[in-house]
């Protein structure tokens, strides 16, 4: 078991976002976290990586209890998020967001190192000299995809990964996200609207309905069954 | 043959104001926090390497134990001051008061422990007077020129070429990722402030070695530098070096042709002119 | 069913409210962006017709987001014009565009994340009273009163995207989701007829995505003209009037979704191979 | 008596400067130092008119506070090409500016001396010798001024200076002027702080240069802060507050020597110990 | 027995508490060693001290302060925006104000109840110019603080050096508290003047220094606040002369003040001194007269008794006192006395 959530609540303030989610991913799983907008997706992944504080509940990870771990030592561990929206460093060229990046979190043996980024992506390639923040919105989202993956966490978080994505790449990410999953061991949390590609890679679905679980399952058995209707 | 002492005045001037500016301009783009405090740690430089030098030390010991010492200031204003306001998510104006009240601290612990009277370093070489050409200038001021340009140069090297400087820009370009992928903001801004105090301490010492040492002293050079830091964008280290230099030799020129009073004033107001024609400051890198 | 010539030239046309067909609705015509080296737009002409759906499509970085920004004023194109049913819109502010009638949303949202989501779809009502100081210090009572009227309008919008229980929330604390269909609720608000929309449907759950697509097609029917970025094919499918497909600045085609998706060579460049 | 009758008129006088300040950098988020320069130009209008007999007190607070509306517009349009840190250079300038105006025009400000002798205010030709006179007319003008200000906030213009304030380019894409919204904003606050400085001048009989410089811009921003940016009830408890704090700082027992540093430094603990407990202000908005 | 209460308010922060932290030291020193004897007849003294920060609106709050819950009768003061500020209000409360400090000829006749113990600037510059005359320099150029003192000062000069007979031909002014005067000295050495008059407040000793850098050939003239001890003491001050009103503490009261601040008893601190002893005067005849110790009372029995030996004679013929005026030269680390005159 790499990451093991249990009964665990989580919110904002006074307000209790989301109550009782009990999880648990093994190594080398992708597991699609779906559910409608507010549902508390975010906020479960906000909860893993040490971002806001457990109402209840408990979260392990590689047998280990989280509770007093802070963010920077989660990451050390290997737990990685892709956020939503703001996943790249606007001032900084593309090569130093990838070098920057790679420098705290590509060890010796990893590997999906900065190389990879650029085959991955050949058009960071072309515009390791561009400022991040002044290329398009997809393109920042390639960019934050690869700050993401650099180094092959054990699990990764993924917040949406295909946003402002066209459909070429959206396809080619997820593969490589299943490819790396599969070759390397690595397990992902793939929170994601775009079901279709997501249940395409995923192992398990899961999904959430205003703050708790609802369902659990394969993806055959998530196809067949009636939880569509929570979206 | 004036005003060719009046530039090379300038120059020294603005170099040493440079350095000030460079410093608060590496913590003012990663933290976004208006450290005015900082005025007190180079005003706080000099009274310590003043106190060492009268009480016999060697004049490098002096200023390396002030630098040290700013250092491990700056450090814990970042860490038990800055760090606690923003755990309370503190506004930047907030922070702003805050580092005021910082400011008032380090100014009258000053006050109170050295009186208000300006005194002057006992370093008698320092006013010995070099002459090339017409023009005549003090070791100190020399010394002055060349600390300045050697701190300038090492923080364009430092900021560009390591992967420290990087990882300091990149936290503050965004400080939320660099959180989760551990680039440690909390700690780089320590860091930061740390380097930035280290580095304002050589004016800070420089400065009084020339003009002597005022407890409230500090917050004049410190507007200027933070003026220059905006003028030259903020985020480039060149542009607030240079539009520091700028300044300087602007204020010293102007008297050629305006009166005194007037030449702070103008000085000011010929920048305000600039700011229209270039709004977000002439290094800064297109948004 | 292509769209008119864009090489016939129509920007002269005076504009002309007895016969509206003569000048094309939303026209650009050889725009021209670059940015240092790089040229995000290439001689770009294209009209939208009244009336219409038109999506936007094309690869990441083929320049549909510097298109809105040309059209709405947040940017200069380096060469070309743009005119609005028979104006030109050069050289016109942001505001005077809105003024004009185009209204559009961000690709990064942009809303006001320290006002409530209500303030957000409250700022874009048009021409409110109390908006000037004079208007806000001396008329207290009539301000107090239309604000009543405005907020009951500005509830409707925020219903419209599904949002009603959250109008008193702060936007900072809404979800993603939430907030994308935030920046719709204040696009509505603006009351513009030609609105643009840069990606309304990508993080949008099924559920809220069908909710928009129905608020789209009655947004039309209101008779309002809607230019939409959008990367999601299904979507594109069921809205779309007209397709417009951009790619490396140029305007590749101009058609039905059905022809462009038809079209082997767009689909190798949107869902094919390298970039 | 007199004391606390002066006490509340200082502070209220410091309100309507306060609500001026808050309009402008608290509610839309143009960064002016150079408030007490506006402030400043009041007071020496209104001083002017009455000691050359040329204007009532009424008139000449008009004729003052629309001189200051046009000025404080003026001295604000750079902040519509210069946005965020970089208006903190135009405001710096003009302050700068404004201070030596006043120091070195000597004809029409009596120059670093000062102004002495500014005859009491008149209602219609009934002059306010005491001070409880005065207290009443200054309370009257503080609560037009926080009435105005408690109008301006609730209706839409409030609404636009804040979403100004967070993102411009939004407001221009929700079809709004911007431009229109913040010379409005700068038009109120000038008509705000040229006001107060016609009450301050006469309640004072004396102004000069020391009382509009820089360091009194600094203070109605911390006035501001510690008040509560962006609340009426802010702006007036923060400069009742401030005004008192160093009064109270007296009764602290302290050897005499070193008193007036101490009361410094404990003035600078307190604001920090405040804005680490209270970040958002006495009155502000919850965090 | 009981307490009398004075006030004081002066610049104890910021940029102006060099000059009112001495001025503060010299008030305590007289009055400590009153109240070490017994006090006054029995009545110790007891003063209470506002920070006014060199700021005219806390002043006034101050003076309301002290008047209305201190209920003091007199007031020592300094800096002329403050002083003029408190004056018209001196005047109303019949409140006695002394000041020991400034020197701006608009003192003068600001309140009846506002008292200098020291000759004006003007009264210093006239002087000066007259002893610069006689020694044949005719041309002068004028480095001045741009503030009340500073500027004072360039306007005596302006007015008083040609009427005795010379020709200003620059003038420069540089910011008070900033010390880098190269470019306003190096414009005026540019004029090429027989005599440079100055009238700083602080920084003599960048001053000087600066001076000799530049080699200069004029004379260098100015006035009481050249005396800096520390510039004197700098081998970069010879020669240079000013006008010194004459202000002597004997050398046991100097040492006791060192003794106790650790600091010399400079001009201030002897002025603020010696003022508080007229006070220690004034109040004694009262208490003789048993009169209550009003500021009015106060005000008129000074004028009654009129002339004080204090640490220098002094006579109140007006609002003013009169004082004689040295000419002093730095020598060697010395401030030498080459003659004294007494201004009218
Ligand atoms: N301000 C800018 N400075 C420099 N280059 C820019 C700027 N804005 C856009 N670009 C470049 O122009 C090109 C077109 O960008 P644009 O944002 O229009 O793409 P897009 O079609 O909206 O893509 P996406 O679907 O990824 O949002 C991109 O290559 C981008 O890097
Ligand atoms: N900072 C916050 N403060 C208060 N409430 C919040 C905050 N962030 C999110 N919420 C609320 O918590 C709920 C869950 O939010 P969350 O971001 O986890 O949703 P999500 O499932 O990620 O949705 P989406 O698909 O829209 O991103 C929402 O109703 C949202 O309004
Ligand atoms: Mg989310
Ligand atoms: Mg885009």
């Amino acid at each position: 078991m790499l990451l093991q959530l249990t009964g665990v609540a989580a919110g904002y303030g006074s307000k209790i976002v989301i109550s009782d989610i009990s999880l648990a991913i093994h190594p080398g799983q992708i597991v699609a976290l779906l559910g409608h907008n507010g549902a508390g997706k975010t906020t479960t992944l906000r909860g893993i990586m040490g971002l806001l504080p457990l109402r209840a509940g408990s979260i392990a990870f590689d047998g280990k209890a989280l509770e007093r771990i802070g963010v920077a030592d989660r990451v050390a561990m290997g737990l990685r998020l892709l956020p939503e929206g703001r996943g790249i460093f606007p001032d900084l060229t593309v090569a130093e967001n990838v070098e920057v990046v790679a420098a705290r979190n590509v060890g010796p043996d990893a590997t999906f190192g900065v190389a990879d980024v650029y085959k991955l992506f050949p058009v960071l390639d072309e515009r390791r000299a561009t400022r991040a923040g002044s290329m398009s919105g997809g393109q920042q989202q390639m960019l934050a995809m690869s700050l993401a993956i650099l180094g092959t966490p054990r699990c990764l978080l993924l917040d949406e990964p295909s946003i402002g994505l066209a459909p070429n790449l959206v396809e080619r990410m997820f593969q490589q996200v299943h490819q790396v999953c599969r070759s390397h061991g690595m397990a992902a949390v793939l929170v994601e609207q775009n079901v279709a590609a997501a249940l395409a890679i995923a192992d398990r679905v899961v999904i959430m309905n205003n703050g708790q679980i609802v369902f659990d399952g394969s993806p055959d058995e998530a196809r067949a069954s009636n939880v569509w209707h929570y979206f | 043959m004036v005003w060719l002492q009046l530039l090379v005045n300038g120059l020294v001037t603005g170099a040493a104001l440079g350095v000030v500016a460079i410093s608060f301009a590496l913590i003012y783009a990663t933290t976004k926090i208006f450290h005015v405090a900082h005025a007190g740690v180079y005003t706080l430089a000099g009274y310590l390497a003043w106190s060492l030098a009268s009480r016999g030390m060697p004049d490098l010991v002096s200023l390396l134990v002030a630098i040290l010492c700013c250092t491990v200031v700056g450090a814990l204003i970042q860490h038990q001051l800055y760090a606690r306001l923003e755990r309370r998510r503190a506004t930047h104006l907030v922070v702003l008061i805050a580092s005021l009240g910082a400011l008032a601290v380090i100014q009258n612990v000053i006050a109170a422990t050295y009186s208000s009277n300006i005194l002057q370093f006992p370093v008698p070489w320092g006013s010995r007077v070099e002459t090339f050409g017409s023009v005549r200038l003090t070791w100190t001021q020399i010394l002055t020129v060349v600390l300045s340009v050697a701190a300038y140069a090492g923080t364009m090297w430092f900021a560009h070429r390591t992967i420290l400087g990087k990882q300091i820009r990149a936290v503050a370009s965004n400080p939320f990722l660099a959180e989760i992928t551990r680039l440690r903001p909390q700690r780089i801004y320590v860091i930061v402030v740390a380097i930035g105090s280290a580095i304002v301490a050589l004016p800070g010492v420089l400065v009084p070695l020339d003009l002597g040492l005022q407890p409230y002293g500090g917050v004049t050079p410190l507007l200027t530098a933070t003026i220059a830091m905006i003028a030259g964008g903020v985020g480039s280290i060149t542009g607030a070096f240079v539009l520091a230099v700028g300044i300087a030799v602007l204020q010293n020129l102007s008297l050629l042709v305006i009166p005194g009073e007037w030449s702070i004033g103008v000085t000011f107001f010929i920048f305000v002119i600039f700011m229209l024609f270039r709004p977000t400051g002439l290094f800064a890198k297109a948004r | 069913m292509a769209g008119p010539d864009p090489a016939i030239p129509s920007r002269t046309l005076p504009r002309d409210e007895g016969s509206p067909v003569t000048a094309p609705y939303l026209q650009a015509q050889g725009v021209e962006v670059a940015f240092g080296g790089l040229r995000a737009l290439r001689d770009c002409s294209f009209t939208v017709d009244k009336g219409k759906i038109t999506c936007l499509v094309g690869p990441n970085g083929a320049g549909k987001t510097t298109i809105f920004n040309v059209i709405t004023g947040f940017l200069r194109p380096n060469d070309g014009h743009v005119s609005f049913q028979g104006r030109s819109l050069d050289g016109l502010r942001p505001q005077a565009i809105v003024a004009a009638g185009i209204a559009r949303s961000f690709q990064n949202l942009r809303l006001f994340v320290d006002l409530s989501a209500l303030d957000n779809v409250m700022v874009a009502l048009p021409s409110q009273a109390g908006e000037e100081p004079v208007g806000a210090l001396f008329r207290p009572l009539h301000v107090a009163r239309a604000q009543r009227a405005q907020r009951e309008r500005a509830r409707e919008a925020l219903a419209h995207v599904g949002l009603a229980d959250k109008a008193g929330e702060y936007v900072r604390n809404l979800s993603y989701g939430e907030q994308k269909l935030l920046t719709i609720a204040r696009l509505l608000a603006t009351g513009a007829e030609l609105l643009l929309l840069d990606e309304p449907a990508s993080g949008l759950s099924a559920g809220a995505l069908d909710g928009i697509m129905a608020l789209l097609r009655r947004l039309q029917q209101e008779g309002k003209t809607l230019l939409v970025v959008e990367h999601n094919t299904r979507v594109v499918q069921q809205i779309a009037d007209d397709v417009l497909f951009l790619h490396q600045g140029h305007l590749m085609a101009q058609g039905t979704p059905e022809t462009i998706i038809a079209d082997p060579a767009l689909a190798e460049i949107y869902f094919g191979g390298a970039l | 008596m007199d004391f606390l009758y002066s006490y509340i008129i200082l502070a209220e006088v410091y309100v309507l400067l306060g609500l001026s300040t808050n309009l402008l950098v608290g509610i839309a988020g143009i960064f002016s130092v150079s408030q007490a320069a506006v402030f400043g130009v009041g007071a020496y209008l209104v001083a002017h008119f009455l000691m050359t007999e040329t204007l009532g007190f009424i008139p000449a607070l008009v004729v003052a506070a629309a001189a200051c509306i046009a000025l404080n517009i003026v001295v604000t349009l750079p902040s519509l090409r210069v946005s965020g840190d970089y208006f903190v250079v135009t405001s710096f300038g003009i302050q700068l500016l404004a201070t030596a105006v006043f120091t070195n025009w000597t004809n029409a400000t009596g120059g670093a001396n000062g102004l002495p002798g500014i005859p009491p205010p008149d209602l219609f030709g009934l002059p306010l010798e005491s001070t409880g006179q005065l207290v009443i007319l200054c309370s009257v003008a503080m609560a037009i001024g926080g009435l105005a200000f408690w109008l301006l906030m609730r209706a839409p213009f409030g609404r636009l200076l804040r979403a100004i304030r967070e993102d411009e380019l939004a407001v221009a894409a929700a079809g709004k002027n911007v431009l229109r919204a913040k010379v409005s904003a700068a038009a109120l606050a000038g008509a705000f702080a040229g006001s107060a400085g016609g009450f301050y001048a006469t309640f004072l009989s004396f102004v000069d240069p020391s009382s509009f410089d820089l360091d009194a811009s600094i203070l109605l921003l911390t006035m501001v802060v510690v008040g509560g940016a962006r609340t009426l009830a802010g702006s007036i408890l923060g400069p009742f507050l401030l005004l008192a704090l160093p009064q109270v700082l007296t009764l602290v027992e302290i050897p005499t020597s070193i008193a007036a540093a101490m009361r410094q430094l404990i003035y600078g603990v307190l604001l920090i110990l405040f804005m680490l407990f209270r970040p958002q202000g006495l009155a502000g908005e919850k965090l | 027995a009981e307490t009398i209460r004075l006030g004081a308010i002066l610049p104890l922060t910021g940029p102006g508490a060099v000059v009112g932290t001495q001025e503060m030291r010299g008030i305590q020193f007289a009055f400590d060693a009153v109240n070490a004897k017994g006090g006054v007849q029995g009545n110790k003294i007891d003063v209470v001290f506002e920070d006014n920060q060199a700021k005219p609106d806390v002043s006034v709050l101050s003076f309301n302060k002290l008047v209305d819950l201190q209920k003091v009768p007199m007031i020592f003061t300094g800096y002329s925006g403050p002083s003029l500020a408190m004056a018209p209000l001196a005047t109303r409360k019949k409140i006695l104000l002394i000041n020991a400090g400034a020197q701006s000829d608009k003192l003068r006749n600001a309140s009846p109840y506002l008292v200098n113990t020291l000759p004006s600037t003007g009264d210093e510059v006239a002087v000066m110019s007259k002893y610069l005359i006689q020694q044949g320099k005719k041309t002068a150029a004028v480095l001045f603080e741009n503030d009340a003192a500073g500027i004072g000062g360039r306007d005596d000069f302006l007015d008083l050096f040609p009427k005795a007979g010379g020709t200003v031909l620059a003038q420069e002014a540089v910011q008070f508290g900033q010390t880098d005067y190269r470019p306003a000295l190096l414009k005026l050495s540019a004029a090429k003047p027989d005599v440079l008059y100055v009238v700083i407040t602080a920084g003599m000793v960048p001053l000087v220094q600066q001076l000799k850098q530049m080699n200069a050939g004029f004379l260098v003239a100015g006035t009481t606040f050249m005396a800096d001890p520390a510039a004197i003491a700098d081998p970069a001050s010879n020669g240079i002369i000013h006008t010194q009103v004459q202000i002597d503490a004997p050398p046991d009261l100097s040492t006791a003040f060192k003794a106790k601040y650790g600091d010399d008893m400079d001009f201030f601190a002897r002025q603020y001194y010696n003022a508080a002893q007229i006070m220690v005067t004034v109040i004694d005849k009262l208490l003789t007269e048993k009169k209550p110790i009003t500021g009015e009372n106060l005000h008129d029995t000074l004028f009654a008794i009129r002339s004080f030996q204090g640490l220098i004679p002094m006579e109140f013929k007006s609002n003013t006192a009169t004082v004689p005026i040295g000419i002093n030269k730095m020598e060697n680390g010395k401030d030498v006395t080459l003659l004294k005159v007494t201004a009218e």
